[in-house]
């Protein structure tokens, strides 16, 4: 049996379903309450779990993200909103220095069970302070897992496994996924550790994940349509990186294109790119390419940003490349 | 019903000031107004995107501040900047094209609603990180003091000495409630203070941030009492009333650009619509929206204005329809505009080798 | 000569504790001097390392305030904290071994002397960033509250319940004066205010943020009215006098323990030594130290303990001794260590699976 | 004709002359007057330029960051200094949001000619907070230059370019190097835009930068004891990265290593891989290896830090890896 519903929907039954079963679980941000949520996502939460669970904060990411930090050390379990991955600058001297180290820093004393959400990415003319991709940068850091949901199934489902997770956790919301609508089967479950094939191939392998697997598999369509048979990858989870699935999947289809909304520069397609290299270069036919962010401040012009982001259009032309 | 946030008493009390003056910030509120009614109007057709956040029910605030101030004063703002803008003095043509995306815009269509820019009125954005601005204004205004105390030659100065005296520049910061609780507003008011640096902070404080209610994230709702914990002046005013922000702007920028150092300013105030586009506005009750708007900036001023005797009916309508018509040229030069090339997607990442900067 | 931060005069007057523990403060304050005494002369045998910031003249905060707390209390501490782990109950060669960077030590020689914890004692670090521990606090007594209100299982918590009956645990957090600067000092000072949070902040005011004196970095260099911009109450304490603090601390956590919300403690006090032993101590005057030194806080009240008949030299001897003694233990100890095998060092990067965190 | 000095002096004349020769420059910062500044580098430039041009700040990373962006913006020109890159996360919302975005944003109005010097790295035992090397991360951002200054010539050279410079540049000098020191010839100049071979070779390109370069050219002595000819390639400038020095180096030598002292992850390493593959995959004849800090927190007892640290050794081994 299977239902349907959007992206948006299943974070928010993700959420209710943690605030239902475990008394420690409460949320924390933004506007998550009398608001509904930035992005709507806690919308009705307030109502049904109280002021205490459902917690409004100041405009204070540094110290509400820290403060989650203290609650999670406490005993408690918290969900920190963080409204965008740009507000998460001001925190991120918390998420590093403290939720990060903290473990390893107390010769494993003190665990830091905490979850940590956030919106990110492009493509809603919201302007160069709104729009940025900064999962890359938390990818690197040793001491947190990191999420990148981009089905409805990883909507509903990732939350639990995170939340049960001993260390910190963070979650990666693509804007342009929350309204995303799609089939969520009744038995399914997810884990937090694996890459999945989103679409088999044999000629090329694309790996991808969040706001991208849409227009990979977009891209993938096209591709078949002209012959060439690619194999989509959605990386899942971008810390620890799945390496077994990566490189299956390049060692099967000997070409690859990566594609990541992050600016090109030291991003994760550059860290996709490197562990190929390390681990199955003589598989390989072709070098291995990517499809980024330009590398420039996102316009708000619509016709600009599209023009900056990766498109389904350039992923064809990329994987095309490769056989070049 | 009891409402949260009762409003002020509507202003009332004679206007101080000839009828030039008088009528010029009538126009400006009215110019403002018009033009944002217009910008919702064209949100809701998709022609301006992303955010976009009104100042309705503001105006007597930036217009008010504004015009108490120099043109080579610097002014830095917000993503809820049109209003400052507008009375800092660009084109409404201009403005509506980088609404638009076009490159016609103070950008070239790449700012948008939240990022307008302008050299030439000094304008230092259309900042849209909450407490973005306020360091920056503490640095505008380290620069003006350095160079205004002669150790450095004036000339070197973005957009040349100030006049050919050496005279204070003031740099005036425009941030919402909502930021004095962000890490920055703490550091930039202590390093202003520290420094004795000339910054007019201007606290619009519409009593929300977003949807959460000030008394509901702050825990010292006397916003003064907060600049008086870094030794900074400061004085609450009624923002609802064009005539009292003037006359505090006024007093306040004299005492800043004489050297005293910095200053806060309280400006209480209401904002009419909903924070964005995408706001549903379930944190308040419809009934305090309507009481503050019976305090309407715009009308009670025309009120009293026509009290006076200073401003006729005929005059109101005047320059209504001068901003309806402003604003409808606007929309058509918008219109009119030219999308940025896509060739030009990587210009201005760096400054040109051998611009100015 | 002018000094520029005249000491307080030498604290007087009775000593109001039965002998245990007016001797067990003293005890305490000897301890921590000769532990890092030694450890200033271990860092220049090159056995310990890194960076290593010593609380020498600074004894009667950490003393008095630890002693005011209970076990169930969580400690939160910065860099300069050899005194809070003591003083909380850490073994010192534990401590020392840590300092050492053996395995022995409280966080297997990976933390250093900067780096502090014990669970056991609920000292969670040891941070070196100077105000980030301040948010963490916060968080701690939102857990704290939250718990005790009941809305939580108590047998959830870190450490199990308090005790049979659910009472409120409360979370001390030491920051330096510097700190106040910071962004993460507003913002935890706005959040506990505004929740109402079981928070002791204890702000240990050397006068000194490394070589910037408070007047030349805070523009308001009264900190209490600093929280008095949260609405928080706060008092001042005289930082060198141990029975001042101590009752200070015991009146400030029962009103903190009982839901009347966080509280703010300045200590006055005053570093003897360098920052850290990088320090070549330009920035002040050797007078002004020696004048604080007069006003030490274990020859003074060791001073008062005498003149009251309730402590003999032979006592202070023999206590001193005791102090040396555990130190030349905690340094045998350390010495006798071993080191982590560099084969662990990806361990404890996770929790490791099945571990109850 | 040449002298000798420390890296440490040479940081210092080379302010001292940015200091005299332009009355727009000043010096902001934490210590960076009375206390001397935390590696001595500003000590007694208060004395000679008074408190108006060597600012002692609050600690108050954002704001002083920010109010440095401001001074540019108002016609000066700051020299920032962030104590260490660990304190910069504190100021990254402004380095990013403001700096980095602001000429692009505004339609090319209005440029901030801000230098921020930070010290960065490792190697000294401080700590897990206090050993980060996070100058990755600034190197993928696009509106901003990145300098490593890793020699006497670069410390002493790089800030007048720097400075001229009508947009943000970051420097960053390796704690490791403070004390290090070397010979200056009187008429060397420099540029902020080259990569530099430090040792030229022909069998394996060795590419690094900042505190690894001396690792790298004593791996590369090693090397040549055992008859292996490496090429030392200094990046000097993290961005833009000079890819046609690289990539002339790995042609000509078809083996290569990149040592990093940043976490493996997500690194600059990682960066100069994907472009190696992307530029000269076909010239290659071993997959490219690196040498980065294990991803770990830093410990602090000496032989845990130089187990997660790269070394000498650890290169060497890399090198002869790639003839396996
Ligand atoms: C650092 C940061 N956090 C959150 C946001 C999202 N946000 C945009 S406007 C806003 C409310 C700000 O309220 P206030 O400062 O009172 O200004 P107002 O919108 O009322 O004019 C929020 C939370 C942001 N832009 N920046
Ligand atoms: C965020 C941050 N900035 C700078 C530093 C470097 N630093 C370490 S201690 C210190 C001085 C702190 O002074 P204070 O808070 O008064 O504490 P004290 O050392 O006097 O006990 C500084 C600047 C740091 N550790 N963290
Ligand atoms: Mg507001
Ligand atoms: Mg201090």
């Amino acid at each position: 049996m299977s239902r349907h519903l959007n992206y948006r929907e299943a974070l928010r039954e993700a959420l209710r379903e943690a605030l239902t079963v475990d008394p420690r679980v409460f949320l924390m941000g933004e506007d998550v309450g009398r608001y509904g949520g930035t992005y709507a996502v806690t919308k009705g939460l307030l109502d049904e779990f109280g002021p205490e669970r459902v917690r409004d904060t100041p405009l204070s990411e540094l110290g509400f993200t820290g403060a989650g930090i203290g609650a999670a050390l406490g005993g408690l379990r918290p969900v920190v909103e963080v409204m965008t991955v740009n507000f998460s600058l001001l925190a991120l001297d918390q998420i590093v220095n403290t939720a990060a180290l903290y473990h390893y820093m107390s010769g494993g004393q003190f665990s830091v069970p905490l979850v940590i959400r956030m919106a990110t990415g492009a493509g809603r003319q919201v302007g160069a302070q709104h729009s940025h991709s900064f999962e890359g940068w938390y990818a690197g850091l040793p001491g947190i897992k990191v999420l990148a949901p981009a089905t409805i199934e990883d909507a509903r489902h990732m939350l639990a496994p995170a939340l049960a997770d001993p260390d910190p956790v963070l979650i990666f919301e693509h804007t342009v996924l929350y309204n995303l609508e799609g089939e969520l089967a009744d038995d399914c479950t997810v884990d937090i550790c694996s890459a999945k094939v989103r679409r088999p191939g044999g000629d090329a392998s694309i790996i991808t994940y969040g706001g991208s697997l849409q227009k990979s598999l977009q891209a993938a369509e096209i591709l078949a349509g002209e012959g060439i048979s690619a194999e989509v990858v959605d990386l899942r989870v971008l810390r620890p990186l799945d390496d077994a699935t990566i490189m299956a999947s390049v060692a099967k289809c000997r070409r690859a294109v990566v594609v990541d909304e992050g600016w090109r520069s030291v991003s994760i397609a550059a860290e996709v790119m490197a562990r190929i290299v390390e681990q199955v270069f003589y598989e390989l036919d072709a070098p291995v390419s990517r499809v980024c962010t330009e590398e420039v401040p996102m316009p708000y012009a619509r016709h600009m940003e599209d023009a900056a982001l990766p498109q389904a259009g350039k992923i064809v032309a990329a994987v095309k490349g490769l056989f070049a | 019903m009891s409402i949260d946030h009762p409003a002020p008493p509507p202003p009332s009390g004679p206007v101080p000031y000839d009828k030039p003056l008088a009528l010029a910030l009538l126009a400006d509120m009215l110019r403002i107004r018009r033009l944002e009614e217009k910008a919702a109007e064209l949100y809701g057709a998709g022609k301006i995107r992303g955010f976009l956040h009104l100042y309705i029910g503001e105006e007597a605030v930036g217009v008010g501040v504004l015009h108490a101030l120099q043109p080579e004063d610097n002014i830095v703002a917000t993503y809820r900047e049109h209003a400052h803008a507008l009375v800092r003095g660009m084109d409404m043509g201009v403005l509506m094209a980088e609404m638009f995306g076009k490159r016609e815009g103070c950008a070239r269509g790449r700012g948008g609603s939240m990022h307008l820019f302008d050299r030439t009125t000094r304008l230092f954005g259309g900042n849209a990180i909450v407490g973005g601005g306020l360091p920056l204004a503490v640095g505008l205004a380290l620069a003006a003091k350095m160079s205004s105390e002669g150790s450095l030659p004036q000339g070197n100065l973005l957009s040349g000495a100030v006049g050919g005296a050496v005279k204070q520049r003031i740099t005036a910061c425009f941030f919402g409630d909502g930021a004095v609780a962000e890490g920055a507003f703490h550091e930039a008011m202590n390093l202003a203070a520290l420094w004795q640096l000339p910054v007019l902070f201007c606290c619009e404080n519409n009593l929300y941030a977003m949807g959460t209610a000030l008394e509901r994230y702050e825990s010292q709702t006397d916003l003064c009492v907060k600049a008086a914990s870094y030794n900074m002046p400061a004085r609450s005013v009624d923002g609802m009333d064009v005539v009292a922000v003037h006359r505090a702007a006024e007093d306040a920028a004299a005492e800043v650009r004489s050297g005293a150092g910095p200053l806060f300013l309280e400006l209480r105030t209401y904002r009419f619509r909903a924070h964005s586009m995408f706001d549903a506005e379930l944190y308040r009750e419809k009934a305090e929206i309507d009481e503050w708007k019976s305090c309407g900036p715009i009308h009670t001023y025309s009120g009293r204005l026509k009290a006076e005797g200073k401003l006729t009916e005929e005059e109101f309508l005047a320059l209504d329809a001068a901003a309806g018509a402003e604003v409808a040229r606007a929309v058509d030069f918008a219109e009119a505009g030219t999308w940025e090339p896509v060739a030009d997607l990587l210009k201005d990442v760096h400054t040109a080798v051998g611009a100015a900067p």
